[in-house]
């Protein structure tokens, strides 16, 4: 928590609004919609949280305020729920005004079939416009942590959507709002070319007061990191996220850019089959599968020399994790913070052990494309665990083909990721740690099968407890567990790494969403 | 009977040449296009990129159904091209638009730098060509040899990093990606119009067209060679022609005719190569959508992609084959 | 040589000597040759193949190829040196002053442009005049040198000409700037004989007409003969004897020139053997007499060794997916005739006349359209493999091309040893001691197996080629214009071993040429070919006396004649 | 030119190495400083990839002897942490880059040969069919080429690569991911090796020699293979030499496109690859030394290319 506050302290120090002017930024993907609910990806939601706005948003220092909401509260009902009440004077960038209608409206536009943030509204049961200015979101299950999980649940004009014929998002077919968005943000959409450059400007009738001195902003995807550093550098673009780790230094040292740094709120780690009776790969591909013994696990977890990774590849750039998750989130245990500490005798005494006194050949699958340096590191956990004897087939590809490689368990060992939507520790333990059960929707990215009865009956008592102090020792009991049997092997933070001119001022946030309405151009 | 076989003034034999040739690039072109096909499968899974994080398998197996993926290729294909006779190839996958729409966009960026890499390409290729052939053995011509080797002996990824990281970052004199600002003319958005839509067309065509402009340069050359030792260049000079008419009217009209095959082929190689100048420069064409396609599983991208550049290599081949016979007097008659 | 210029002498060639540096040293293609041209006058340059006689037209226009270069003497216009001058002074003299005709007038003319573009464009070059002036001076040039039709012809281009016309146009080229000498540089030698005739008197009548000087350079003494005023016998590199060309051919002095002559078949009498030429080089040896010891001895039967029967053979023109669309050109058109043993059988005609083809039928290399062939009274065309196999052990052939008759990648040994072993004709472990016999009997010895035929000149390739055929032991040999491609002195060697094969092994052949006198030295019995049709078979001599077609009496009215030249050696003529 | 009018008298032959020497193609090659050169280099390079082994000073694909801390060591300097000291430095691996290159090498060179060597073999036997067989046969082959010459290689090499990854198991991949680039660029190059020799076929057929042959009843495989082949070869081997060039190329490009070699078994593309990453952050030799080797390797074999088809061409002399 602390470290990107200070961050984020220094760079408002610098904000200062010294005239206006326009601004271009670039970063590697395009959203590839501008209709918030057709697609639930980080771009997509980034990008869009400058033109449309939900009931509440994430500050500075990623803590839930108010935003087209101004105050909330539980329901003491049944089963649970919220009660919003809306912000008056609202209007959309078409002019229309805000009320009731479009949270409802834009509810049932979210959670329809369609929508690809669905899963968001699981738990919800209706939502009721109370008056026009007042919402109750009912819940079937107290759920403490709601109002943190819509953060990204943006509203669209009901009227603007029915008249345009947008009212349901549209994956197979085209629709006026894939290319069109009324929010009632600071920014409005100006021009939009899918893949080349979007542009936005500033939305005067917006409620809030202005902290940024832009007069036009406009967006271009660039793919090749080294042609964005490039850009850069020479001034074609005022901002860039990411750099890539390796150049942050060398730009640090460049006259006229500045590196901006933070942590990520992902965790890479390693995860291993557990449920599987055999090796799939490498030299002991047939033989017993060795990642059910809790002690190769933590061999594996001694093995790997994190500080050296960080050092190199990382630059230096990031954390080393002890938990999945970054000790920004909710529910982070501090007390747990200690990690396995880079021993390779200690891992080869593990593995003696464990009955493996020459260790075992496996095989690692890795993507190159989807983590900072993922290829790199990947490469670099092999060599380390050779030192070990653990001798691993590395086979390292494209996302698109990793994904339905893990869901067909085609691993013994793998690299993932981990960002927490909710920004709080429960959503891991939901998704990794869960025994796999797809009719309850609980683990569905726990490839490794890891399957602990403890956790499965801490998680629900953790989604439903109001009370934090409570929580929180629930918290710790499950990270105690998932530690001691080393269910994962977290590796370290991702870091945040993005550079701009050094005229430019501009506030980092965690969930590496870049908002708009916080930059200054000097 | 029809006079069909009589000489007419366009010769029919021309005419049924061409329609045969269209006819066999077609037919190959459409199993290629199968086997295309067929690779998608093998490509990825698009279904990850178009549901997020907290997907489920059955919202995996629906939409799977929902875009005809759980069929057979072939089957997959055969709707592809039933589709796109009837000019529709679908919706993007990521973008959730007409992927016609898309294509018609990205065109006339990657037109336009195939235009100018091919220009330079085929006009630096033919000056210097003929210069190496003319001056064959003196400094300058072996310096320019083997200095253009260098445009084919290093990747083109590479001269692109390396023309960037030169001129846009170190010398800071132009752009280093994008088209700069394009001006629309009806559907049609040129760089051509503006100072820092040309500007930023020098490196990307460049870099494409290095490589094409070597081989030309090459080949110019040999054929240039080839044809001074004809007899009727020597009959020239014994008849007393200036060097001048000897070497660019005689020989360099001979020396093209060969070169025009090639040249017509490398033009659509140039299309496919803008691939890779594309990714490195940011140049948002057809084949910096294709990448981004394969990179997302985009299938209706890719497939329309590939019948685009099929359609481009049927036209040029056709092209050239006119040409031919423009430029050969031989095969008119 | 001393030397007396007349006044209007218009080229001088004095103790010209041309060098080309190669790895191995300076080679002069011409040493201290001289020669001199005369208004009106036609100057015959002749020799065989390296003599230097066409180093010299070119020296003369300043086109020597490659690093060739002037090594020593002068070449002078009307007694001032032109030699040595730079290149724009030497490209002001080329086609103003002296002009060129090359040998193939297929390759002479640019195919990209029309005959009438090229000729304005040389005619503007030199006479500045407007474009439409020489136009019409282009019109009155293809005139005069006897194209009808001249304006149209004007927009063809050169494919659309045949060869004559297109020599003719060649022609028209080069007088174009009306320049004083004319090189023709094998004028002819492309060409048929009938068009050979008519464009040799063109060059003589525009002599007389312009009075230009004309170097004719020729390796044909039958040209020479008639053409020319003035002749220089050339032999590598060297002029062995020069005068006018009556005294030189009649009377020749030099050994090398007489054994050159000696060396042309006549048409008006045969001749058992060719006097050797036996100047500068040795006398190669051809031992048939101990070949034949070892030849099989066929009695053959009654009859016709081979029969042709109605042979007729199309080839397609021009191809469409349609049958009814397709057009054919019948190369060979219902010929019918027999060879009997021991006979040797000519066929001659024009290029096109369908006499190689025939040869390629009866050797089964051609599928046939219609008709048979039979051997020994046995239909082998369309027969049984084993037919077919015994018929290919009997047979063999000689090719026109020693360059292209050897496969240039296979050892000598592999090439004579290939068709006896592939036959089944003699075990594997006797190949060696017969191609090696083989080798040694025509006269290269054994020690050549052991190279590549890129090694050996013409005449010793063909004697390989010889060498191959006989290695099968064969009963029939076609020959397909076996010397066409040799210098004449070559050629009566390769004649003479063809005769004696004739004579002590009684092979039956089957000759084809295009060269009357040739036939008229070698063959029993000679069939006249015209467009693909066999229009008169008779046997050589009756031919030569009474021919019966107007088509026989013209080929023999147009072979260049031999009167002038000496008789000298000729006395084993029967 | 030269050629006698009387057969010359034999000389003793001289011995087989004597008369390669003497050669006109040996001569034209000891006259060319470019060619030698090149050849030296080609040479100096293709010998250090095959004992790369006894020359490299670590063994870059040995993952357990690789230390990340060495990573990022500066040429020639001593490393920060272990004090360890590289000729050319080191990558982001800790990998030794003078070892790495001359094991890179090794695998560029051997998918440049292979590649070239399939084809070589698709395109000349082809070339062969189309130019003596002719008809349908020769039509079909010829189409075929076109289109394949007018689909951009790249399409193909990554089409292929496609299908390859596909219908491999998963456990080969890393195994088969050069077996596959060396077929990708094979398959995508044999074009220009089917249009000369068909065009040079589509010559010799018309030679008597050829006749000589068909004479004697030999079959169309033989004539061919034993008689046609052996006189087509001096332009397929200038082109393979130019092949071997752009298959190196090929190769890199696919590495940067994501679908070479894999980086634990680093090609000089894929090292190239990772390298153009460190551009801008100050370790220039991760691409620098691998870069300029490339550019050594492709120019000394196509100025070879360039000498041979030159001394290769008999009417050039």
């Amino acid at each position: 928590m602390q470290r990107f506050l200070t961050a984020s302290a220094m760079s408002l120090t610098l904000a200062s609004a010294a005239g206006a002017a326009p601004f271009s930024w670039a970063g590697t993907t395009d959203p590839q919609t501008m209709d918030p609910h057709a697609v639930n990806s980080a771009p997509v939601l980034g990008f869009l949280n400058n033109v449309y706005e939900g009931l509440v948003r994430r500050g500075k220092d990623m803590a839930i305020e108010p935003a087209l909401a101004t105050s909330w509260e539980p329901i003491q009902s049944d089963g649970g729920g919220w009660r919003f009440t809306l912000r008056r004077g609202v209007t959309f960038h078409g002019g229309e005004d805000f009320t009731a209608e479009d949270v409802v409206f834009s509810y049932e536009r979210a959670a329809s079939p369609e929508a690809d943030t669905a899963s968001w509204f699981a738990g919800v049961t209706d939502v009721i416009a109370v008056n026009d200015y007042t919402v109750d979101i009912l819940t079937a299950a107290p759920n403490p942590i709601f109002p943190d999980s819509i953060a990204n649940w943006m509203i669209m004009d009901a009227g603007w959507a029915a008249a345009n014929g947008a009212e349901r998002p549209a994956k197979d077919a085209e629709n006026f709002a894939t290319l069109n968005a009324n929010g009632t943000a600071a920014f409005q959409l100006s021009e939009r070319q899918p893949g080349l450059k979007t542009v936005l400007t500033p939305f005067d009738g917006w409620w809030g007061e202005a902290e940024h001195n832009i007069t036009t902003a406009t967006f271009t995807p660039i793919q090749n990191p080294a042609t964005a550093v490039a850009a850069l550098l020479s001034g074609d673009v005022d901002m860039i996220n990411p750099v890539p780790i390796q150049d942050a230094a060398r730009l640090d040292g460049r006259d006229g850019v500045e590196v901006i740094r933070g942590i990520e709120a992902r965790v890479i780690m390693l995860g291993m089959a557990q449920g599987a009776d055999l090796l799939k790969y490498g030299a002991n591909e047939g033989d017993a599968n060795p990642f059910t013994n809790v002690k190769v696990r933590q061999a594996v977890a001694h093995a790997v020399n994190v500080p050296a990774i960080l050092q190199t590849i990382m630059r230096g750039s990031a954390e080393p994790a002890s938990q999945l998750v970054s000790p920004a989130m909710r529910g982070y245990v501090p007390a747990l913070s200690a990690r396995p500490e880079y021993d390779p005798a200690k891992a080869r005494d593990l593995l003696r052990s464990a009955g493996y006194p020459d260790g075992f050949g496996f095989g690692l699958k890795c993507p190159n494309d989807r983590y900072l340096n993922d290829e790199a590191v990947c490469q670099a956990v092999v060599s380390m665990l050779a030192q070990v004897g653990l001798d691993a087939e590395l086979d390292a590809m494209p996302v698109r083909n990793y994904w339905p490689e893990l869901r067909e368990d085609n691993f013994d060992m793998y690299l993932l990721g981990w960002s927490p939507g909710t920004f709080d520790h429960e959503h891991p333990i939901r998704f990794l740690l869960a025994t796999p059960n797809p009719e309850k929707k609980l683990g569905s990215w726990n490839f490794g099968d890891y399957s602990n009865a403890r956790i499965d009956t801490l998680l629900p008592l953790i989604q439903s407890e109001v009370d934090d102090s409570k929580r929180q020792a629930l918290m710790t009991e499950a990270v105690g567990i998932y530690q001691s049997e080393q269910a994962y092997v977290p590796l370290y933070v991702q870091p945040l790494v993005w550079g701009a001119r050094d005229n430019i001022t501009l506030t980092q946030r965690p969930d590496n969403f870049f908002i708009l309405r916080w930059v200054t151009v000097k | 009977m029809l006079d069909l076989a009589s000489p007419a003034p366009h010769d029919p034999r021309m005419i049924s040449f061409i329609l045969r040739r269209v006819f066999q690039s077609i037919l190959v072109l459409l199993i290629v296009g199968l086997v295309a096909f067929s690779m998608f499968t093998f490509v990825g899974d698009p279904i990850d990129n178009m549901l997020g994080q907290e997907r489920t398998d059955a919202d995996i197996a629906r939409l799977r159904a929902q875009l005809g993926l759980d069929q057979p290729f072939p089957v997959q294909y055969f709707r592809f091209l039933e589709n796109a006779v009837q000019g529709n190839f679908g919706i993007s996958y990521r973008q959730g638009r007409p992927v016609a729409d898309i294509l018609l966009e990205r065109a006339p960026a990657t037109l336009e730098l195939a235009f100018v890499s091919g220009f330079l390409a085929i006009f630096f290729g033919i000056v210097l060509g003929v210069f190496t052939a003319l001056r064959r053995g003196t400094v300058a011509a072996n310096a320019v040899m083997t200095i253009s080797l260098i445009g084919v002996s290093l990747p083109t990824f590479l001269i692109g990093i390396l023309l960037i990281y030169v001129f846009s970052v170190e010398l800071d004199l132009l752009p280093s990606f994008g088209r700069g600002d394009t001006v629309n003319l009806g559907w049609w958005s040129t760089g051509f119009l503006t100072w820092s839509g040309l500007k930023a067309l020098i490196l990307p065509s460049i870099t494409l067209g290095l490589y094409q402009m070597t081989l030309i340069m090459r080949l110019v050359r040999t054929e240039m060679l080839e044809v001074l030792r004809q007899d009727y260049i020597r009959f020239a000079r014994a008849r007393g022609l200036r060097d001048r008419a000897i070497h660019f009217r005689h020989a360099l009209k001979n020396t093209l005719v060969p070169v025009i095959t090639v040249t017509g082929l490398q033009l659509g190689s140039i299309i496919a190569f803008a691939i890779i100048t594309e990714t490195v420069f940011q140049w948002p064409g057809v084949g910096l959508l294709f990448i981004n396609a394969i990179q997302f599983v985009d299938i209706p991208v890719m497939a329309a992609y590939l019948m685009l550049i099929s359609v481009m290599f049927v036209a040029i081949n056709l092209i050239v084959d006119l040409l031919y016979f423009a430029i050969d007097p031989r095969l008119r008659t | 040589m001393e030397r007396f210029d007349m006044p209007d002498t218009l080229l001088t060639i004095d103790d010209l000597t041309v060098a080309f540096p190669t790895r191995r040293g300076l080679f002069e293609a011409v040493k201290h040759a001289a020669l001199t041209v005369e208004p009106g006058e036609i100057h015959g340059l002749v020799g065989e193949s390296g003599a230097g006689k066409s180093t010299i037209g070119a020296a003369i226009m300043g086109l020597l190829e490659g690093n060739g270069h002037i090594a020593g003497g002068t070449v002078s216009f009307r007694g001032e040196q032109i030699s040595g001058r730079d290149s724009a002074a030497m490209r002001r003299l080329r086609g103003k002053t002296i002009s060129m005709i090359f040998q193939d007038p297929l390759t002479s003319l640019n195919p990209l442009f029309t005959v009438g573009e090229q000729l304005t464009e040389t005619i503007q070059e030199h006479l500045g005049l407007s474009e439409r002036e020489a136009a019409q001076r282009a019109e009155e040039l293809l005139t005069r040198v006897g194209i009808p039709d001249p304006k149209t012809r004007l927009d063809q281009y050169p494919h659309q000409f045949s060869g004559g016309m297109r020599q003719r146009v060649v022609i028209a080229l080069a007088l174009c700037s009306e320049p004083d000498v004319i090189i023709a540089d094998e004028p002819t030698t492309a060409l048929d004989v009938a068009i050979q005739k008519q464009i040799l008197e063109l060059i003589r009548d525009l002599t007389t007409e312009r009075q230009v000087g004309v170097i004719l350079i020729t390796h044909d003494m039958g040209v020479i003969a008639e053409t020319t005023d003035r002749v220089t016998v050339m032999y590598m590199g060297e002029v062995v004897e020069s005068g006018p060309t009556a005294q030189v051919l009649g009377h020749p002095e030099h050994a090398y020139t007489k054994s050159l002559i000696a060396a042309v078949p006549r048409p008006e009498v045969k001749v058992r053997r060719f006097p050797q030429i036996s100047y500068g080089g040795r006398e190669t040896t051809f031992n048939i007499a101990d070949l034949a010891r070892n030849w099989p001895t066929i009695k053959p039967k009654d009859g016709p060794l081979i029969e042709a029967r109605n042979l007729t053979k199309r080839f397609l023109e021009k191809g469409s997916l349609i049958p009814s669309m397709r057009r054919y050109f019948t190369a060979v058109d219902d010929v019918s005739f027999d060879i009997q043993p021991g006979e040797v059988f000519g066929l001659v005609g024009e290029s096109g006349s369908g006499k190689s083809t025939i040869a390629r039928m009866i050797a089964g290399l051609y599928d046939l359209d219609e008709g048979e062939v039979l051997y020994e009274g046995t239909r082998v065309s369309g027969a049984d493999a084993q037919t077919v196999l015994d018929y290919r052990r009997d047979i063999q052939m000689i090719f026109q091309d020693p360059y292209s008759s050897l496969n240039p990648r296979h050892r000598v040994d592999h090439i004579v040893a290939e068709p006896a072993l592939h036959l089944g004709m003699i075990p594997k472990a006797e190949v060696g001691a017969r191609v090696a016999e083989l080798l040694d009997k025509v006269g290269l010895g054994a020690e050549a197996g052991m190279k590549y035929p890129h090694e050996f000149s013409g005449g010793q390739r063909q004697r390989i080629s010889i060498a191959r055929a006989l290695a099968t032991q064969p009963r029939f040999l076609i020959c397909d214009e076996p010397t066409s491609a040799l210098d004449v002195s070559i050629q009566a060697q390769i004649l003479n071993i063809l005769k004696d094969l004739q004579e002590h092994l009684g092979l039956t052949m089957l000759f084809i040429s295009h060269d009357l006198p040739v036939v008229r030295q070698m063959c029993d019995r000679v069939g006249v070919l015209k467009d693909g049709k066999l229009i008169e078979l008779a046997e050589t001599e009756t031919l030569f006396a009474d021919p019966q077609t107007e088509y026989t009496r013209e080929l023999l009215r147009l072979m260049p004649k031999t009167d002038l030249l000496s008789k000298d050696g000729l006395a084993d003529a029967v | 030119m030269t050629e006698m009018p009387v057969d010359r008298p034999d000389v003793i032959p001289p011995s087989r190495l004597r008369r390669a020497w003497d050669s006109d193609f040996a001569w034209s090659f000891r006259h060319s400083p470019v060619a030698m050169v090149s050849a030296f280099f080609t040479a100096l390079l293709v010998l250090s990839a095959v004992f790369a082994p006894l020359l490299a000073t670590t063994n870059p694909y040995d993952p357990a002897s690789l230390n990340l801390m060495n990573g990022f060591t500066a040429p020639g300097t001593p490393n920060a942490f272990t004090g360890e000291s590289f000729l050319m430095g080191t990558d982001d691996q800790g990998r030794d880059v003078f070892s790495t290159i001359l094991y890179g090498m090794r695998i560029s060179l051997f998918v440049g040969f292979a590649a070239v060597l399939l084809a070589m073999l698709i395109g000349v036997t082809l070339g062969l069919v189309a130019g003596y067989r002719g008809g349908w046969v020769e039509t079909l082959i010829m189409r075929t080429a076109d289109v394949q010459l007018t689909f951009p290689a790249i399409l193909v090499a990554m089409l292929i690569f496609g299908i390859a990854k596909g219908v491999t198991p998963v456990e080969y991949r890393d195994q088969m991911a050069i077996w596959v680039l060396i077929l990708a660029i094979g398959l995508s190059d044999w074009v220009q090796f089917a249009r000369v020799v068909r065009g040079a076929t589509l010559v010799e057929r018309k030679k008597e020699y050829v006749q000589a042959a068909q004479l004697i009843g030999r079959s169309g495989f033989a004539i061919t293979f034993r008689h046609i082949l052996p006189n087509v070869l001096s332009p397929v081997l200038v082109i393979a030499t130019i092949s071997l060039a752009l298959a190196i190329i090929a190769e890199a490009t696919l590495s940067f496109l994501g679908v070479g070699a894999p980086p634990t078994q680093p090609s000089l593309g894929t090292l190239i690859r990772i390298g153009q990453g460190f551009l801008f952050s100050g370790e220039w030799w991760i691409l620098f030394f691998p870069a300029v080797t490339l550019l050594v390797l492709a120019l000394s074999v196509n100025l070879l290319g360039d000498w041979l088809r030159d001394a290769l061409n008999p009417r050039m002399r």
